[in-house]
C-alpha cells in the first residue's frame, strides 16, 4: 500500500511538475515575445487638459430655458451639464443642450456684420464694419423719425424673455413706433388669449404637475414640445415615481407620439374638436354635480343665467353647457365614445386635483375661434374642480420684480408714432389680438409701409404658415436688418445682417417660467465670442447714441450688460453671485387664499382691461364681451364667427373652416416639434441632432410624414413610399412612414426640415409643412392658421 | 469590491435622447454622413428607440413604449469572451472596457452581442472644421493602451464604458483632495444629464445603494434574461 | 557528388499526365493575365478599403460580417475537397480515389491562402494580424480558427508535397527540354528523392498516419469555423448542429468542385484515358449520398427551430423562408439539393457534362447557403428593434475582392497544373515493386560507376 | 494558486493562446520535417553499406 501511494504521488508530482512547466513555458514564451515587441502593458491613466472652468449659462435651444454648466478646457467648450441648481432642469438637459457646442462651434456661422450688394436675392455680401452698420441703421432711423415716421420701423422677433423683450419695446418706444411685433401669434397667443378671457391673466397658465393626481392633456405635447418641455418632464417623473401615489396621465390628441405612448390612456379625437370634448365632459360634470361649488358660485361670473346690465337675461355656462353637449352629441362631433367621456368626466372631477392642460404650438391653432375658444374651455375644466391655484392645480406664474424703467424723455415724434397702428393690425384689424407676425407680410403687400424692419431671432420666411409671402413683403420694404447668427432663409433677403454671438457667448437674462415662483438665470459668455459679433442689445444701445437726442437719453446705459445689472439688481442677491451661480430664484410657490387680496391682484383678472377686476374666473367672458360689444352680430358674422349671442362669449364649440374640401383633401395636415430639434431654425445645422431627429420612426437626418398603417394600407401606401402631400396652398414631396399611433384623417409632418439656408446640414434636406399651411390670419385674434389645412396624399 | 450598475427607470424615461447626445459629446463619438446613418452607421453609445408592438410585450411585459440602450456591462459578458486578443475585457470593477490600440477589428465581439451596443469605426472618425474644438480632451492612455473617449483609428470598435474616465477623473480628484474615493462621486454623463431623472447609477454590490434597493423593486427586469448575460443595467418597467 | 540512379514507378499514362508540363500555350498566357487583371482589380479596390476603411463595403450595424465572411467559410469548405478524397478515401481504402487525389488535393491547397486573405481582408485593421498572436486568448473561437487553419494549411502543404515528391523526382529525371531554372527547381524540390522501395514503403506509411491527422482535422476545421458563429447567442448560429452542418455541407461543395475540376482538366489536357469516366461516377454516388445528408441536416434544423417557436429564432426562420431572405434561400435550397440530386440521379449517369453542371449548381448553392447562414441572423439579432433591422447589399468592393478571391484561386491552380503532373503518377502506377533483377543491374551500374571514378581520381592524382 | 485558476487564465488571459498557436505549428513542423526525413532515409542504410563495398 505505501508504496504505492509514494509511487502515485510522484507520478502526481511528476504531472503537476509538467503542467506547470507547461504553463510556464508558455508564460515565458508569450512574455518573451511580447517584449520583443516591446508591448508590455504599463499604468494606466486619464490624460486631460491643462486648465479647465466651470462657467453657468442659460439655454437657448428651446423655450424652456434651462441652466447649464459649460466645462471650458484649455480655450475651448467641450461639454455642457444640466445646471443643478437650476428649478427648470434640475442639473438635466435635453439632447438639444448637450448638443450646443456643435452650435457654437457651427462652421456654418457668420463672421462679421455684412452688407448686401446687388439685388435682394443676389446672395451677394460685402463686409461691413460695426461702426459702419451702427451709422447705417441710425442713419435710417433718424431719416425716418425726421420724416415723422417713426412708425414705418418695425422689429419681428422670436425667443426674447427677460429683460430683451422689453428692452426691444423700450428701443422701438424711443424711435415711435408700436411694431414690436412678436412671434407668439405662431404658438403659444391663443392659450394666452384664452386665459386673459376667462381668468384675466394674459400669460399662460403654470401646471402644478407634481402635486397633482390626474393630468387631462389636450393636445399638449408635454415630453416633446411645447412652452417648457423640460420643465413638464421633471413634473412628470415626479408625478409617475416620485411619490407614494402614481399620477395618471390622458393624451387627447389625433397623434399619439412620446406623450401618447408614456400616457396611461391615449384618446385618439378628431382634430380640432378638442373645445367639445372638453365641454362634454363639463357637461357631466356639472350634471353629476361633482364640481367645486365654493369656487364656482363664489369666484366664477357667468356659470348660471344671469341678468347684465343690459337687462337682458344672458345665458350661462350651466345650462349652455347641459344644453348642447351632453356626450352622445360630443361623440357625434369628436369620435370619443360617450361612454369614454363619461368615464374620464369621472376620473378627472373625482381625482382632486386635477388638472386640464392646454397645448402649446399647434392644437389651438384652428383659423377660427375655435382654438381660442377650445382654450377657454378646458380652463373652465379646470375651474369646475376647483383647481386654480390649488396645490397640483394651475398655478399663476410670478416674476422677478426689476426696478422701474426710468421714464421715457419726452419726444414728440416718438408718442405720435406710437400712437400709429400696428402694422401686423393687431388691436386694429384683429380686435382681440396683441402680436400678428405671420400677418405682418400680408399687410405689407396691403400697403402698410414697412421702411425699416429688423428681424430678432426670427425667420418669418421659414417659420410663418406659408412663409414665401414675406419675400413678396420683403421686396416692398427698402431697408432690411437681420440679427441672425447663421445666414437664414430670411437673412438672405435683408440688406444688412448684423450676427448676434450664440447664446454661449452672450450677457442675457430669462425668467424662470413654468414652476409659478419667480426666478431669473443668467445667459454669460462661457467662452470669448469666436467671431466679430456684437449682442444686439449692445448694438442698439450703440445705435440709440448714434442717433442720440432723446433717443440716447432713454439709455442711459453704456452696454447691455451695465443694463442687465441695473435691471436685476433687486432680485434678492448680487451680481457676482447670480453670475457664479447662473440662476437666482425665489423658490416656494405662496398660494392665496380665493377672494383675498393677492388673489385678485395676481391670480384672477389681474390683465383684464375693460372688464371688472373682482377676482372672479369668466365662465362668461366679461372681458371678450365688452372688447366686441361695439360689432353687431352682422359685423361678427362676416369676420368669420360661427355663433352669435351669448355663446360667442361662453366657451364653445364651433367647426373648424378647413382650407380644403374634405372629400377632395382627406387628411389634415398637423405639423409637429419634435424633442430632437426643436423649434429653433438654427438646430437644424446642428449635425448631431439631425442625427438623432426621427427617433421614433427610425429616420435620421430628413424629413418624413406619418400616416396611419392601417387606413395607408387600405389605400395602398407602403412604408418608405416617396409621395407627394398636396394643399390647397402647394404641394410636396418626402418620405411616407407608417405608423399606428394617429387616427386615420390626419398626416403629420415633423417640423425644422426642409430649409433652403442657414448651412450645410440643414440646407436642402426635407421638406418645411409649413410652406403648405394655409396662410390666412384668424379674423378676431391675428392668430396664425395651424391646424386647419387638408391636404391629399398620393405617390411620387 | 465595487460593482458597477444603472437602474434606469422606464416609467420615468421620455425617450428625449439626452442620454445619447451626451455620450456623444462625453466620449466624442462621431458625426456620421446622411448617408453612413441611413446605412446604419451612426455611432451612439446610447441608444434610444421605440418598442415595436410585438416586442412591447416580449421585453418588458408590455409596460415600457421606448427603451434606452447603454451598454449591459453584463457581468458575464458574451463579447469579451469571443475576443482574440483581449481588446475587450471586463475590469475588476465589472467595467467592460475596449482597448483600441489592441483591436483588430475582426468583429467577432459585435456579432457576439446580443443587445447590439457594440460600435465599429468603418471610416476614421472626423469633425468638419471647427467642430473638431468641443471634443473632449480626457483620454485614457497608457503603454500600447487607448480607451473612453481617445480618438479613435478607423477600423476599431468601440462601445459604452460607463463613461471610465470619469471614474479615473473623480479618483484623481479624490486623491487630490486627499480624502477617500466614495461612490458616490462618479456618475456617467447620461446619468447625470437624463431629462427625467430616471437612470441612477452606483454599486450594485453595496446593498444599501440606490440601484440595489431598485434592482429590489418589483418592477425590475434586464434585457435578455434568458441569454444568460447577466446585465448589470437593471430597468424598471412602467406601472 | 554522385548522382545516383533514381528508381521510378511504370505508369502507362506517364506520357499524357506529363503532356501539359511541357508546353505553356498561348492560351494559358491569356488565361493567367485575364486572372492577373481580376486578382489587379481586387487588389485595387482592397487598396481603397485599406485606405478609407472598411466603410467602402455594404457592412453595416448589425451586419457586422458580409460577404468576406461567406468566403471564408466558402473557401475553407472548399479546402475539404481534397482532404476528403485523398484521406478519407485513402483510410477507407477507396483504391479508385488515386487518379484523382492530386487535383483534389490541390484544391485544398489553394482555397487554404484564399480563406485566410478572405478573413484579412474582412478585418478593421489587418496590420495588427500578428495581435492574434502575440495578445492571443485561447478563449476566443477565434484563436481555435487560427490554430485549427493555420495546422490545415500547414499539414495540407506537407501533405501535399510529401505525396508529390517521387513525381517531382521522376519529373526531374524525366523531362528534358525545359528551361534550366525550372529544372534546378525539380532538383530542389524532389529533395534527392531516389525511390528506393523503403523510401516508398515509408511515404505510404506516413501518408497514411497523416490521413488519419488530416481526417481528424477536417472535422475540427470545419467545425470550429462553424463555431465562430456557434459559441455566440445569435438567433440561427447558437446550435450544436451547425458544426456537423458546416462540415458535411463542406464536404459537399468540396467533392463538387473536384468533379469540376476533374471535368476540366480532362477536357483541357486531354487526360480521358487516366481520368476515366468510372471515376466520375463515383464520385456521383458520394454527391447524392452528400446531397441527401445535407438535406437531412436541413429538415432538421430546421424542424427543431420551428417546433420551438422561440420568438428570436423564429425572426431569423421566418427572414429566410418569407422574408427577405427568401429568395436566396429558396434559391439556395433548389441549387443545392433539388436540381443537383435530379441531375445525379437522372442524368448524371455515365455523362460528365451533366454532372458539372452540377457540380457547378452545388457551388453556387453552397456559397449562397454560407451567406444565408451568416447575414439573416445579424439582420434580426436578438435585442431586435427598428433601428437594428439590418439591410445589406455588397459594394462592389466586395464583389472585386471576392472575385479576386476567385481568380487567384484558378490562377495558383492553372499554373500549378503546367508545372507539376495533376494526376499522381506513382499512385497510378501499376507496382512500386522493383524487381530483383532491375535492382541488380542498378547495383551493377552503380558499382562500375564508383570504380571508374575512383580510377578517374587516381588517374588525375598521378597527372599531377 | 489553485489549478482551477490556472486553467481559467490560460483560457482568458491575453497571450497563451497566441503562444499555443506558434506551439502547434513548431511542433507539428518538428514532426513533419522529421517524418521527411525519415522517408528520405527509406533504404539509406543498404545504401551506405552499398557504398563503401
Amino acid at each position: 500500500m505505501g508504496s504505492n501511494k509514494s509511487l502515485s504521488r510522484r507520478v502526481f508530482l511528476k504531472a503537476a511538475g509538467g503542467v506547470v512547466g507547461a504553463s510556464g513555458a508558455l508564460a515565458v514564451g508569450s512574455n518573451l515575445l511580447r517584449s520583443l515587441l516591446q508591448e508590455n502593458d504599463g499604468p494606466v491613466y486619464l490624460r486631460t487638459s491643462q486648465e479647465e472652468e466651470i462657467i453657468s449659462t442659460v439655454c437657448l435651444l428651446c423655450p424652456s430655458g434651462c441652466g447649464m454648466l459649460g466645462r471650458v478646457a484649455d480655450g475651448n467648450l467641450v461639454k455642457l451639464e444640466g445646471n443643478p441648481m437650476h428649478p427648470i432642469n434640475l442639473g438635466a438637459l435635453c439632447p438639444k443642450g448637450q448638443a450646443a457646442p456643435e452650435l457654437l462651434y457651427n462652421p456654418d456661422r457668420l463672421t462679421g456684420p455684412l452688407k448686401k450688394i446687388g439685388s435682394r436675392d443676389s446672395g451677394e455680401w460685402e463686409p461691413i464694419t460695426w461702426d459702419d452698420a451702427i451709422r447705417v441703421v441710425a442713419g435710417k432711423l433718424t431719416q425716418l423719425r425726421e420724416n415723422g415716421q417713426p412708425e414705418r420701423a418695425a422689429i419681428l422677433y422670436g425667443e426674447t424673455r427677460g429683460q430683451m423683450r422689453q428692452f426691444l419695446e423700450r428701443f422701438m418706444a424711443s424711435i415711435g413706433s408700436p411694431n414690436v411685433i412678436s412671434h407668439d401669434s405662431l404658438n403659444i397667443e391663443a392659450a394666452k388669449l384664452g386665459t386673459l378671457f376667462t381668468q384675466g391673466i394674459y400669460d399662460l397658465p403654470v401646471y402644478d404637475l407634481e402635486n397633482s393626481n390626474y393630468i387631462l392633456s389636450f393636445g399638449a405635447n408635454l415630453l416633446e414640445a411645447g412652452r417648457t418641455p423640460q420643465r413638464m418632464v421633471s413634473g412628470h417623473s415626479y408625478l409617475r415615481q416620485g411619490r407614494a401615489v402614481r399620477g395618471k396621465v390622458i393624451l387627447i390628441d389625433p397623434r399619439q407620439g412620446i406623450t401618447g405612448g408614456k400616457a396611461d390612456e391615449w384618446i385618439p379625437i378628431k382634430p380640432g374638436t378638442d373645445a367639445a370634448l372638453a365641454l362634454g365632459i363639463a357637461h357631466v360634470i356639472i350634471r353629476t354635480g361633482r364640481f367645486d361649488t365654493d369656487f364656482v358660485h363664489n369666484y366664477s361670473f357667468g356659470f348660471d343665467d344671469f341678468v347684465g346690465e343690459d337687462r337682458t337675461l344672458h345665458k350661462g355656462f350651466k345650462s349652455y353647457v347641459l344644453e348642447n353637449y351632453d356626450p352622445e352629441r360630443v361623440e357625434m362631433i369628436t369620435g370619443v365614445p360617450a361612454t369614454t367621456i363619461t368615464r374620464i368626466a369621472g376620473e378627472f372631477s373625482g381625482n382632486p386635483p386635477a388638472i386640464a392642460v392646454l397645448p402649446g404650438k399647434g392644437g389651438l391653432l384652428n383659423g377660427n375661434l375655435n382654438g381660442m375658444s377650445a382654450a377657454m374651455a378646458i380652463l373652465s375644466l379646470n375651474a369646475l374642480v376647483g383647481s386654480l391655484e390649488t396645490p397640483g392645480g394651475v398655478l399663476t406664474q410670478r416674476y422677478v420684480t426689476c426696478p422701474d424703467w426710468p421714464e421715457m424723455p419726452n419726444d414728440d415724434v416718438a408718442e405720435r408714432g406710437r400712437q400709429q397702428e400696428r402694422a401686423d393690425g393687431a388691436g386694429t384689424l384683429f380686435p382681440l389680438g396683441n402680436h400678428a407676425y405671420q400677418a405682418v407680410a400680408d399687410r405689407v403687400l396691403d400697403g402698410y409701409p414697412i421702411e425699416a424692419l429688423f428681424l430678432y431671432d426670427a425667420n418669418p420666411i421659414y417659420e410663418a404658415p406659408g412663409g414665401g409671402r414675406f419675400k413678396d413683403a420683403f421686396e416692398k420694404i427698402p431697408f432690411i436688418v437681420s440679427f441672425a447668427t447663421f445666414l437664414d432663409e430670411s437673412a438672405n433677403y435683408a440688406d444688412l445682417i448684423l450676427p448676434e454671438p450664440t447664446f454661449l457667448e452672450r450677457w442675457q437674462d430669462d425668467y424662470i417660467e413654468g414652476l409659478g415662483y419667480p426666478g431669473v438665470g443668467l445667459r454669460q459668455p462661457v467662452v470669448e465670442p469666436l467671431f466679430d459679433t456684437m449682442n444686439t442689445g449692445d448694438f442698439l444701445i450703440r445705435v440709440t447714441k448714434e442717433i442720440g437726442g432723446s433717443v440716447s437719453k432713454a439709455f442711459p446705459w453704456d452696454n447691455y450688460k451695465s443694463l442687465l445689472q441695473e435691471r436685476l439688481s433687486n432680485i434678492g442677491t448680487g451680481w457676482e453671485t447670480l453670475q457664479e451661480l447662473g440662476v437666482w430664484l425665489i423658490p416656494g410657490y405662496h398660494f392665496s387664499r380665493r377672494g383675498s387680496e393677492r388673489w385678485v391682484d395676481e391670480v384672477v383678472g389681474k390683465d383684464r382691461k375693460k372688464s371688472p377686476r373682482d377676482g372672479r374666473f369668466d365662465f362668461y367672458s366679461r372681458e371678450l364681451y365688452c372688447l366686441l360689444e361695439e360689432k353687431n352680430d352682422d359685423l361678427l358674422a362676416a369676420m368669420g364667427a360661427g355663433v352669435s349671442g351669448d355663446e360667442l362669449f361662453l366657451p364653445h364649440y364651433e367647426a373648424v373652416v378647413y382650407q380644403g374640401d374634405e372629400k377632395e383633401f382627406p387628411f389634415v395636415l398637423n405639423v409637429v416639434t419634435l424633442m430632437s430639434l426643436g423649434p429653433y431654425s438654427y438646430a437644424a445645422n446642428m449635425p448631431s441632432l439631425q442625427e438623432i431627429s426621427g427617433m421614433v420612426v427610425g429616420e435620421r437626418w430628413g424629413s418624413w410624414m406619418e400616416m396611419n398603417d392601417e387606413y395607408a394600407h387600405k389605400l395602398g401606401f407602403h412604408d418608405k413610399d416617396q409621395v407627394w402631400i398636396e394643399s390647397p396652398f402647394g404641394r410636396l414631396q418626402t418620405k411616407l412612414r407608417l405608423v399606428k399611433g394617429m387616427r386615420e384623417d390626419i398626416v403629420n409632418i415633423p417640423h425644422n426640415q426642409g430649409h433652403t439656408a442657414i448651412g450645410r446640414w440643414a440646407k436642402d434636406r426635407g421638406v418645411n409643412g409649413l410652406e403648405i399651411l394655409n396662410p390666412a390670419s384668424e379674423p378676431f385674434t391675428g392668430l396664425a392658421s395651424y391646424t386647419n389645412t387638408r391636404v391629399k396624399v398620393y405617390k411620387a | 469590491m465595487t460593482k458597477w450598475s444603472m437602474v434606469i427607470d422606464l416609467d420615468k424615461c421620455v425617450a428625449c435622447q439626452g442620454c445619447s447626445m451626451a455620450c456623444r459629446f462625453e466620449n466624442n463619438t462621431p458625426v456620421v454622413s446622411p448617408d453612413e446613418a441611413a446605412l446604419g452607421r451612426s455611432i451612439f453609445w446610447n441608444d434610444v428607440f421605440p418598442l415595436r408592438s410585438e416586442e412591447e410585450s416580449a421585453i418588458a411585459s408590455g409596460q415600457a413604449k421606448f427603451l434606452t440602450r447603454p451598454c449591459m456591462h453584463c457581468e458575464d459578458p458574451p463579447c469579451t469572451k469571443v475576443c482574440p486578443v483581449g481588446a475587450t475585457y471586463q475590469d475588476t470593477e465589472g467595467i467592460v472596457r475596449q482597448n483600441y490600440t489592441r483591436c483588430i477589428g475582426c468583429r467577432l465581439c459585435t456579432v457576439a452581442c446580443p443587445y447590439g451596443v457594440r460600435y465599429f469605426n468603418w471610416y476614421e472618425p472626423t469633425w468638419e472644421e471647427s467642430l473638431e474644438r468641443h471634443l473632449t480632451p480626457d483620454q485614457i492612455e497608457g503603454r500600447a493602451v487607448s480607451e473612453g473617449p481617445s480618438i479613435r483609428p478607423k477600423g476599431v470598435v468601440e462601445k459604452c464604458t460607463f463613461c471610465v474616465h470619469r471614474l479615473f477623473k473623480e479618483r484623481d480628484r479624490a486623491a487630490a483632495e486627499e480624502r477617500e474615493f466614495r461612490t458616490e462621486d462618479f456618475v456617467p454623463a447620461c446619468v447625470q444629464t437624463c431629462t427625467a431623472k430616471s437612470r441612477y447609477f452606483g454599486d450594485l454590490d453595496n446593498p444599501n445603494s440606490t440601484v440595489s434597493q431598485l434592482a429590489q423593486s418589483r418592477r425590475a427586469f434586464r434585457l435578455l434574461e434568458e441569454a444568460g448575460t447577466h446585465p448589470k443595467i437593471i430597468y424598471l418597467h412602467e406601472g | 557528388m554522385v548522382r545516383q540512379r533514381t528508381f521510378h514507378p511504370e505508369n502507362v499514362h506517364e506520357e499524357s499526365i506529363l503532356a501539359p508540363i511541357y508546353k505553356i500555350s498561348s492560351k494559358d498566357l491569356l488565361l493567367w493575365s485575364g486572372l492577373l487583371i481580376i486578382l489587379g482589380v481586387g487588389a485595387y479596390a482592397y487598396f481603397q478599403q485599406l485606405i478609407s476603411g472598411l466603410g467602402v463595403t455594404g457592412m453595416n450595424r448589425p451586419i457586422y460580417w458580409g460577404v468576406y465572411i461567406t468566403n471564408f467559410v466558402f473557401f475553407i469548405g472548399l479546402a475539404h475537397s481534397g482532404t476528403f478524397i485523398s484521406a478519407i478515401l485513402r483510410l477507407a481504402g477507396a483504391e479508385w480515389r488515386k487518379p484523382l487525389t492530386r487535383a483534389a488535393e490541390a484544391i485544398t491547397l489553394f482555397s487554404l491562402p484564399f480563406a485566410v486573405a478572405s478573413i484579412v481582408a474582412d478585418m478593421g485593421r489587418p496590420e495588427l494580424v500578428l495581435n492574434m498572436v502575440i495578445y492571443g486568448r485561447f478563449q476566443s473561437p477565434l484563436i481555435w480558427d487560427i490554430t485549427a487553419v493555420s495546422l490545415y494549411m500547414f499539414s495540407s502543404v506537407v501533405f501535399f508535397y510529401l505525396s508529390l515528391l517521387p513525381d517531382i523526382a521522376l519529373i526531374r529525371d524525366r523531362i528534358t527540354g525545359i528551361p534550366k531554372w525550372q529544372h534546378r527547381m525539380y532538383e530542389i524540390l524532389s529533395l534527392g528523392w531516389q525511390g528506393r522501395s523503403q523510401q516508398y514503403h515509408r511515404l505510404e506509411k506516413v501518408l497514411d498516419w497523416m490521413a488519419i491527422f488530416m481526417t481528424m482535422l477536417v472535422v475540427t476545421v470545419h467545425t470550429v469555423v462553424s463555431w465562430v458563429f456557434g459559441m455566440t447567442i445569435q438567433p440561427g448560429w447558437h446550435t450544436a448542429l451547425i458544426g456537423p452542418f458546416f462540415l458535411l455541407g463542406a464536404i459537399y461543395s468540396g467533392t463538387a468542385a473536384v468533379v469540376i475540376v476533374l471535368a476540366i482538366l480532362r477536357r483541357v489536357y486531354q487526360m480521358e484515358e487516366a481520368l476515366p469516366i468510372d471515376l466520375f461516377n463515383s464520385l456521383r454516388k458520394l454527391l447524392i449520398v452528400f446531397s441527401l445528408g445535407w438535406i437531412y441536416m436541413m429538415i432538421a434544423e430546421f424542424l427543431t427551430i420551428f417546433y420551438g417557436n422561440i420568438p428570436e429564432e423564429m425572426e431569423v426562420f421566418w427572414q429566410k423562408f418569407t422574408g427577405d431572405f427568401s429568395v436566396i434561400f429558396w434559391g439556395m435550397t433548389i441549387l443545392v439539393f433539388i436540381i443537383p440530386l435530379f441531375i445525379l440521379i437522372v442524368k448524371g449517369k455515365n455523362n460528365i457534362r451533366w454532372m458539372v453542371i452540377a457540380g457547378v449548381l452545388i457551388n453556387i448553392g453552397m456559397w449562397l447557403e454560407r451567406y444565408v447562414v451568416i447575414v439573416p441572423t445579424e439582420t434580426r439579432p436578438r435585442l431586435l428593434y427598428e433601428l437594428a433591422q439590418g439591410v445589406y447589399r455588397p459594394t462592389w468592393v466586395e464583389w472585386a475582392i471576392t472575385l479576386a478571391l476567385f481568380a487567384g484561386m484558378i490562377l495558383l491552380y492553372a499554373i500549378f497544373t503546367r508545372f507539376f503532373p495533376i494526376i499522381p503518377l506513382w499512385e497510378t502506377a501499376e507496382s512500386l515493386e522493383e524487381d530483383e533483377q532491375k535492382v541488380a543491374t542498378r547495383r551493377q551500374r552503380i558499382f562500375g560507376q564508383r570504380i571508374q571514378s575512383r580510377i578517374k581520381k587516381e588517374h588525375d592524382h598521378a597527372n599531377q | 494558486m489553485p489549478i482551477s485558476e490556472l486553467i481559467r487564465s490560460f483560457f482568458v488571459t491575453s497571450g497563451p493562446g497566441g503562444v499555443v498557436v506558434v506551439f502547434v505549428i513548431v511542433i507539428a513542423a518538428t514532426i513533419y520535417y522529421l517524418l521527411t526525413r525519415w522517408i528520405l532515409a527509406g533504404g539509406g542504410e543498404e545504401q551506405d553499406s552499398d557504398r563503401f563495398n
